[in-house]
């Protein structure tokens, strides 16, 4: 019996330049392949270099067989063909993947129709009963929009394997669930090598590799630094930098020494919040105190952001109050955002933007300076525009930025979701050494459990508000 | 379905609202400055009537008489509204005929001419649109760039000539001008046409290029769709969203190209004859005309906004 | 807005029948710039008499002969104060009601009560009597006959206006009956079968309105149009080489002049005016702007009309220099930027003029670049007509150009008397008056004694000529493409009629 | 997407190599086109008004490089006397036109709620309103006055900056780097200054670039509608319905302005990012 994707020598180059390469590897049918590394490190190119969906500019070398066909020399029409068919995808963020103008069930159908080639009636069938297995009914007539992250995740999982195809390539598919949803798309599909199939996952998640077990590749910035048995590699990797990756792992955090408190600077009563008409959570107090590590988890959807933006003075609370110390400044607050680049103006140098707040708030430069240095940012990074350097280096540019103010209290609102888990990890250990140093409180909302409870001094869990479904 | 038609009546009740600004503010202002214009309005409407062999002092003296003009401003817009209120737009100072018989013929040309403009506008736009969006920053989008900004300088009068000049008098596809029949329509379609699509294409080509660039394209055509058929069942309906509002922001200046197209191919439509109005300083001809173009204007943005919501299921406020 | 578009559904299924009659070759489509958006014969009298849709009680030939047209014949009492017009018998209107001497009346009532040519008449009464129509006077007037061959006295049907005595439908007598309207662009016209004359040639023709010259040029070179008239100096250039098409100019009593304000400190002396005619590039214009050599303006009135143009008269020349010292005897010295001044005040003049014969402007631009050359610096407002005779009315006017039609009626006397009769006119003399001129006038509308008449013309002519109250600058020609297998067309330079009644095509 | 994390390096590279000459070029014709209108007609000595009845439609000759029009001025002259006054008004109604609309979006965008409702009424109601109408009365008002021939044009012209402004303005300023910097203490015109300009100026310029091809072809509408024209200025406009009725003798005569037109939006919409949509 032949191996559903053999990868021969398989290089990415942009120019002369290799992006990522070589490796080699082969999957069986009922085989699962997880691709592992942080981001950057070349994992997706292998996804789009076997499918054939490289950026014009990048250009692929070895030999690809997708059921023991050379794919690569096949032309961008011929390879078309093996998409859905011999391949499915499952896009990484599904919301984005789906056509926002068409309701679900069409999406699904269409697949059913026009790649499976079953006849209007039987696609309905089939699309009838994908739903129902995917717990999906209900769904049917709701576009994109209003479907939730999960539910857009099993959509596109209908769509991707309408017409049955072989091989499911997974990438990054467990991106921005929470914790629960996140489980279930791995349940889902973990169930794709039991049924015969065979599955390549991208994943950078540790977590998300021991589920589904098979076999593993591990890539750092291109290169393959360790290839084996899943399980083996993880219980026992050879490389330091497998190790580092699962050190990252917030499972396998050390557990944070609890901070020193100081006086109390946020008095939060009895606080209810709203979007819009629809009451998202009622009766939250708190008592936030200097030098505070606070975690707020919750599943997605329950308000944390807008939660933040309350405490922050930006919304008016739907009733109860938010108190801040008369110590506190104007500028007291500051926040850091879930997307590094969407919270800098993306046109102006990053030293512009640094200084512009630096004189506003009369910061002596050389103490800008010292904090970037603090962080670990060359200042020669500065000249450059936000889309220029990496995210991780912009959120912790973006900490340097709120330093500037002298806040007393930072909301961190998923600062590290965007981020690999070895970045993530030094991220969140510099924000709380600046959280100790200065005596700043932190308010870090996180989807991870793992994160609140290795890194915070106390969590608190929003739970809905019992009126509202959904 | 219910919110679907609980928006439609949303939208017919933003742009109904819309319609009665519209005309208060096109009556009032038009008034207004028929009023500031220099000049005597009376040698103004006799010549208008008598041309430049009949017209002298004596005319317009006859004039002035027989309309009324010394009358002083608000009994003359106060007498308008009046009317307006009963649907009555009164009669043409020059011609002497009702202002509503005038616009009613006038009206439903350039309705024919504006209608075509846009279908010609589209036939041009929407392949050229679509084929620079496919392939964006290839020789073919860049040569649709310069000839989108040489037909945008161009004047449509001179696009006209040249129309005519190959296709009329050339080739004998069409009629030059007049309005015999459908035939007569195509020329002067095109010429508004191609200065609309000048733009338009490029709309099109950005909507296309941005829908190209979007993960759901991309995800189409990995579950296993044709290039062709994501286009078809994804893209362009995805596109289409942003050309449509377009064309809804274009049929603002198309009303006035209408103007020269219509002189240009001797077309009987509105526009010329706001222009004569103007000229002979026809107020209730002027008020009747841009009251009539202000509310088409407005109904035709009302066709835009369901035809966005006939393709944008999706709930949004106006 | 439910009307139109049930208008647009209407002109939708028309268009599509409507192609099929145009190949039979009995019709003829017709273009010319003027548009026609009324019924009423006081503003559209021109295009209905031209498309012969209704009919003079007087006719007149192309050389301004009068003839007999719904009237037989007409006769002034001795005392020259009643004239009586005998109505041609068994005449009918389109509708089928009979053409009698009451509808005649009833039509020229109402041209006399509009302002027009009629009311210009010395007329105290227009009355029925025994079938004829009579006509009392308070001063004899020889032109009155001439007058009811003008366009604005057509004779329209009683049924064409409404109970107000408003026009309201295109009802005549004439060869050719409205069967379609669509102001203000087109009429299409249906053979009268029942015409008292000769029957025309043709059975339907179709008049269109395209006001732009480059648009009548494309459609006499498509053949789209087998007759345009009034084409511009270009597109006549270019198609008098069209191999399909035969052009003809026809000189017309149609003249560019310049009025000047004689009342104004600048021209009251007549040589100054004389200096402006002399620094008027008349051949320049002629070559390059009208592009009829031939037809530079030495004396106001043009060829074509016969009794009016004198050959012996001293033509007007262009000369500069002259110009220049004719200035200086006045007392005009030229400034630091080469514009004369007199007594601190610079001869810096505006003229009006208007846009809606094309090459107007034009000329308003070359005698701005011509007159600037003899320290005249001049200002051209190009705007409504109407600015000419309200410039006139309060003095405002410095200078205007315009065209002059001196062919209205068949006798030209009426616009003689109106321009240089006493007081002046709105197109003529403003602040000029000369009473030889007056007198000669006088004679001239009066008498019937045709060497009398002459003689006194001869005065009126050689008297504008010496003081220039009106400055000629170019005459004018008829400018006619026609397509070379159209037969029996005949170009009116009175442009009273376009022929489509003679016309036909030839037979291949 | 993923992707193009991976390749910043590659794609900004392909980005910049094709932006300068593109930019270079633009620069260069906009410069160009400043020395053009800066000198005028005086640039080469000839009176653009002077006339030769004799000489008329000529084709480029020594004497005339680019011909002489059909009152036999000195086409080249009239070109250079042209671009004064077609790019200086030209600039002025994208100036009057743009700053009010700009102004009036931001404020739109800024303060949402009912000034937004009111405002967008009102730039509906303006569309609404027959520009011509708007733009023929001015004229008429004033004849022959170029500044209420352009006033006009650009109180037509200001919905277009308005609309964009407003719709841009309302999705930078629901960016999150907004709520950050507004956090950071940053006052009004800052946010404006780093924000709202450097988003969305390109897209402006690209408007401008297009309305002064509007306000130019404009002019030339109106000429053709008999407004506005007052002997015996050139502007590229005028000059355009000035020789339409010599488009078949010489063809080449009309063809000048317009070329002067597209070279002017060219240049101005390579100068502002290349052949790219912002």
């Amino acid at each position: 019996m032949s191996s559903s994707i053999v990868v021969k020598a398989l290089s990415v180059f942009a120019g002369a330049e290799r992006l990522m390469g070589p490796v080699s590897f082969q999957v069986n049918p009922g085989g699962t392949l997880v691709v592992m590394g942080e981001t950057g490190a070349g994992k997706s190119l292998i996804a789009q270099a076997i499918l054939g969906t490289l950026p014009a500019a990048l250009r692929a070398e070895g030999e690809i067989y997708i059921n023991a066909n050379r794919a690569d020399q096949l032309s961008p029409v011929e390879r078309a063909k093996l998409w859905g068919r011999d391949i499915a995808t499952l896009p990484q963020e599904p919301w984005r993947a789906l056509d926002p103008l068409m309701r679900s069930f069409g999406q699904v159908t269409e697949a059913h129709r026009l790649v499976a080639r079953l006849s209007p009636r039987e696609a309905n069938k089939a699309t009838q009963k994908a739903f129902e297995t995917l717990s999906l009914t209900g769904a049917e007539q709701r576009l994109p929009s209003a479907l939730s992250g999960g539910m857009a995740q099993r959509v596109a999982f209908a769509a991707a394997t309408a017409a049955n195809a072989p091989i499911l390539l997974a990438d990054e598919p467990t991106k921005g669930l929470d914790a629960e949803r996140h489980s279930k798309v791995i349940d889902l599909l973990a169930e794709v090598p039991q049924a015969g199939g065979t599955l390549l996952a991208i994943t950078h998640e540790a977590s998300v590799a021991r589920r589904l077990g098979g076999m593993m590749l591990v890539l750092r910035e291109g290169t393959l630094v360790e290839q084996g048995q899943t399980t083996k590699i993880l219980n026992a990797p050879t490389d330091s930098y497998t190790q580092s990756l699962l050190d990252a792992d917030p499972l396998n955090w050390p557990v944070s020494t609890p901070s020193s408190l100081g006086d109390t600077v946020l008095t939060v009563k009895d606080l209810s919040v709203a979007r819009g008409h629809k009451t998202l959570f009622q009766g939250f107090n708190l008592d936030l105190r200097e030098g505070e590590k606070l975690a707020l988890t919750g599943p997605s959807g329950i308000g944390k952001t807008t939660l933040l933006d309350a405490l922050a003075g930006l919304l008016k609370p739907q009733s109860g109050t938010v108190l801040r110390d008369p110590s506190l400044s104007r500028h007291g607050i500051q926040k850091l955002y879930q997307d590094p680049p969407a919270a800098f103006p993306d046109r102006i140098s990053l030293s512009r933007t640094l200084k512009d707040v630096a004189r506003l708030h009369r910061t002596d430069w050389n103490e800008v300076l010292h904090h970037l240095e603090q962080l670990g940012i060359s200042p020669a990074l500065l000249n450059r525009r936000p889309d220029e350097v990496s995210g991780g280096e912009l959120q912790r540019i973006s900490i340097a930025r709120a330093l500037t103010v002298k806040p007393k209290i930072l909301l961190a609102d998923e600062p590290t979701s965007r981020l690999d888990p070895i970045t993530q990890r030094e991220t969140l250990a510099m924000l709380a050494g600046i959280a100790a140093k200065n005596q700043i409180a932190i308010v870090l909302v996180t989807h991870d459990q793992n994160i609140a409870q290795k890194w915070a001094d106390r969590t608190i869990s929003l739970t809905a508000a019992p009126e509202s479904t959904e | 379905m219910a919110h679907y038609f609980k928006s439609v009546l949303t939208v017919l009740a933003a742009r109904g609202l819309q319609a009665i600004i519209v005309a208060v503010i096109v009556g009032i202002v038009s008034f207004a400055m028929m009023q500031a214009l220099p000049g005597d309005a009376a040698f103004r409407i006799a010549a208008g009537r008598y041309g430049y062999d009949m017209m002298d002092a004596a005319a317009a003296e006859a004039v002035r008489l027989e309309l009324g003009l010394d009358a002083p401003w608000f009994v003359q817009l106060w007498g308008w509204l009046g009317q307006l209120a009963q649907f009555d737009l009164g009669n043409s100072l020059v011609y002497g005929t009702p202002v509503v018989d005038e616009i009613a013929t006038q009206l439903g040309y350039s309705l024919l001419l504006a209608g075509g403009a846009i279908v010609a506008s589209l036939m041009i736009a929407l392949p050229m649109g679509v084929a620079t969006g496919l392939n964006p920053d290839s020789l073919l989008d860049r040569i649709c760039m310069g000839l989108s900004v040489f037909l945008r300088a161009v004047p449509a009068f001179a696009l006209g000539v040249v129309l005519v000049l190959v296709f009329a008098v050339q080739l004998k596809l069409f009629p030059v001008a007049g309005f015999r029949g459908i035939e007569n329509l195509i020329l002067p379609s095109f010429t508004l046409g191609i200065g609309l699509a000048a733009v338009s294409n490029r709309v099109v080509r950005d909507a296309v290029v941005d829908a190209m660039n979007s993960d759901w394209q991309l995800f189409a055509r990995t579950k296993g769709l044709s290039a062709r058929l994501t286009l078809a069942r994804h893209v362009l309906r995805n596109a289409a969203l942003p050309v449509v509002t377009y064309v809804g922001v274009q049929l603002a200046y198309l009303i006035e190209g209408v103007v020269i197209v219509e002189t240009v191919f001797a077309w009987p439509g509105i526009g010329h004859a706001l222009v004569h109005a103007i000229f002979g300083r026809d107020i209730a001809m002027v008020q009747g005309t841009a009251l009539t173009l202000g509310l088409l204007y407005v109904a035709l943005n009302l066709c835009v906004d369901l035809a966005c919501r006939g393709i944008d299921p999706r709930e949004r406020a106006v | 807005m439910l009307k139109s578009l049930s208008v647009a559904a209407a002109i939708a299924l028309t268009a599509a029948a409507a192609p099929a009659f145009a190949e039979t070759r009995s019709s003829v489509t017709i273009a010319s710039p003027w548009e026609v958006a009324s019924y009423d014969p006081a503003v559209a009298g021109f295009t209905i008499q031209k498309l012969q849709i209704m009919e003079n009680l007087v006719d007149a030939d192309a050389t301004g002969a009068l003839r007999p047209g719904l009237a037989t014949k007409w006769t002034a009492s001795e005392d020259g104060l009643t004239w009586e017009f005998t109505l041609r018998e068994g005449v009918r209107f389109h509708d089928g009601s009979a053409f009698d001497a009451e509808a005649a009346v009833l039509a020229l009532t109402r041209a006399w009560g509009q302002p027009g040519l009629l009311k210009k008449a010395p007329i105290t009464d227009i009355a029925a009597q025994d079938g004829k129509v009579v006509v009392t006077l308070e001063t004899p007037f020889t032109a009155l006959p001439a007058f009811m061959a003008h366009a604005t006295t057509i004779i329209p049907a009683p049924a064409a206006f409404d109970a107000e005595g408003k026009p309201v439908a295109l009802i005549g007598t004439g060869p050719f009956a409205v069967s379609a309207f669509t102001p203000p662009q087109s009429i299409s016209l249906l053979r009268n079968e029942a015409y008292w004359g000769e029957k025309a040639k043709l059975e339907t023709a179709t008049y269109l309105a395209a006001g732009r010259a480059e648009t009548r040029a494309l459609l006499a070179e498509s053949g789209d149009a087998d007759i345009v008239f009034t084409l511009d100096a270009a597109g006549y250039s270019h198609l008098s080489h069209v191999d399909t098409i035969e052009t003809s100019a026809v000189p017309i009593p149609r003249v560019v002049a310049l009025k000047v304000n004689s009342g104004h400190p600048f021209f009251n002396d007549p040589k100054a005016r004389q200096a402006l005619s002399l620094a008027i590039p008349r051949d320049g214009i002629a070559r390059a702007i009208t592009r009829f050599p031939e037809a530079a303006a030495d004396q106001l009135f043009p060829p074509a009309l016969n009794r009016w143009h004198s050959a012996t008269i001293e033509p007007l020349q262009t000369d500069l220099e002259a110009a220049k010292t004719l200035l200086a005897d006045l007392g005009w010295v030229p400034g630091d930027d080469g514009i004369l001044t007199r007594d601190g005040e610079r001869f810096a003049i505006t003229l009006r003029t208007f846009p809606d014969r094309p090459e107007l402007p034009l000329i308003a631009t070359a005698l701005q670049d011509q007159w600037r050359e003899i320290g005249i610096e001049l200002e051209v407002s190009v705007a409504s007509y109407s600015e000419i005779p309200a410039g006139h009315q309060d003095g405002s006017l410095h200078v205007a150009l315009y065209a002059r039609n001196y062919g209205l009626t068949p006798d030209p006397i009426g616009s003689v008397l109106q321009d240089f009769g006493p007081g002046g006119g709105d197109w003529g003399a403003m602040g000029w008056e000369n009473q030889k001129v007056v007198d000669a006038l006088k004679v001239i509308a009066s008498t019937s004694d045709q060497e009398l008449r002459q003689t006194n013309i001869d005065t009126v002519a050689n008297l504008l000529q010496q003081e220039l109250p009106v400055i000629p600058v170019v005459w004018y020609q008829h400018t006619v493409s026609i397509d070379k297998n159209l037969e029996g067309v005949i170009i009116d330079p009175l442009q009273r009629s376009y022929g489509l009644s003679e016309m036909y095509w030839a037979k291949d | 997407m993923q992707q193009t994390n991976t390749i910043p390096s590659t794609h900004a590279q392909t980005k910049q190599t094709k932006q300068p000459l593109a930019k270079v070029l633009g620069f260069a014709l906009v410069a160009g086109l400043a020395i053009a209108a800066i000198g005028g007609p005086g640039l080469i000595g000839v009176d653009p008004a002077k006339q030769s009845l004799l000489a008329t439609l000529s084709p480029p000759s020594l004497a005339h490089p680019l011909g002489t029009d059909h009152l036999g001025r000195d086409m080249a002259a009239r070109l250079l006397s042209g671009a004064q006054l077609s790019l200086s008004l030209a600039l002025l109604s994208v100036l009057t036109a743009g700053l009010p609309g700009t102004i009036l979006g931001v404020t739109s965008a800024w303060f949402g709620g009912w000034t937004d409702r009111i405002l967008g009424a009102f730039a509906d109601a303006v569309l609404a309103m027959p520009g011509l109408l708007l733009v023929l009365m001015l004229a008429a008002i004033a004849p022959g006055s170029w500044w209420t021939l352009y006033a006009g044009i650009s109180l037509t012209l200001w919905v277009e900056y308005f609309r964009y402004t407003r719709q841009r303005a309302r999705i930078v300023l629901a960016d999150p780097s907004v709520e950050a910097s507004r956090l950071l203490g940053l006052g009004p015109l800052l946010l404006v200054r780093r924000h709202l300009i450097p988003e969305i100026g390109p897209g402006l310029l690209t408007i401008a670039a297009f309305g002064a091809a509007t306000a130019v072809t404009a002019v030339a509408a109106l000429g053709f509608v008999n407004v506005g024209v007052r002997p015996p200025t050139a502007e590229w406009g005028v000059m355009m319905t000035e020789l339409l009725p010599y488009w078949r003798e010489a063809p080449f005569l009309i063809l000048q302005p317009v070329a002067c037109l597209v070279i002017t939006v060219l240049a101005l919409h390579l100068s502002v990012g290349g052949l790219r949509r912002s």
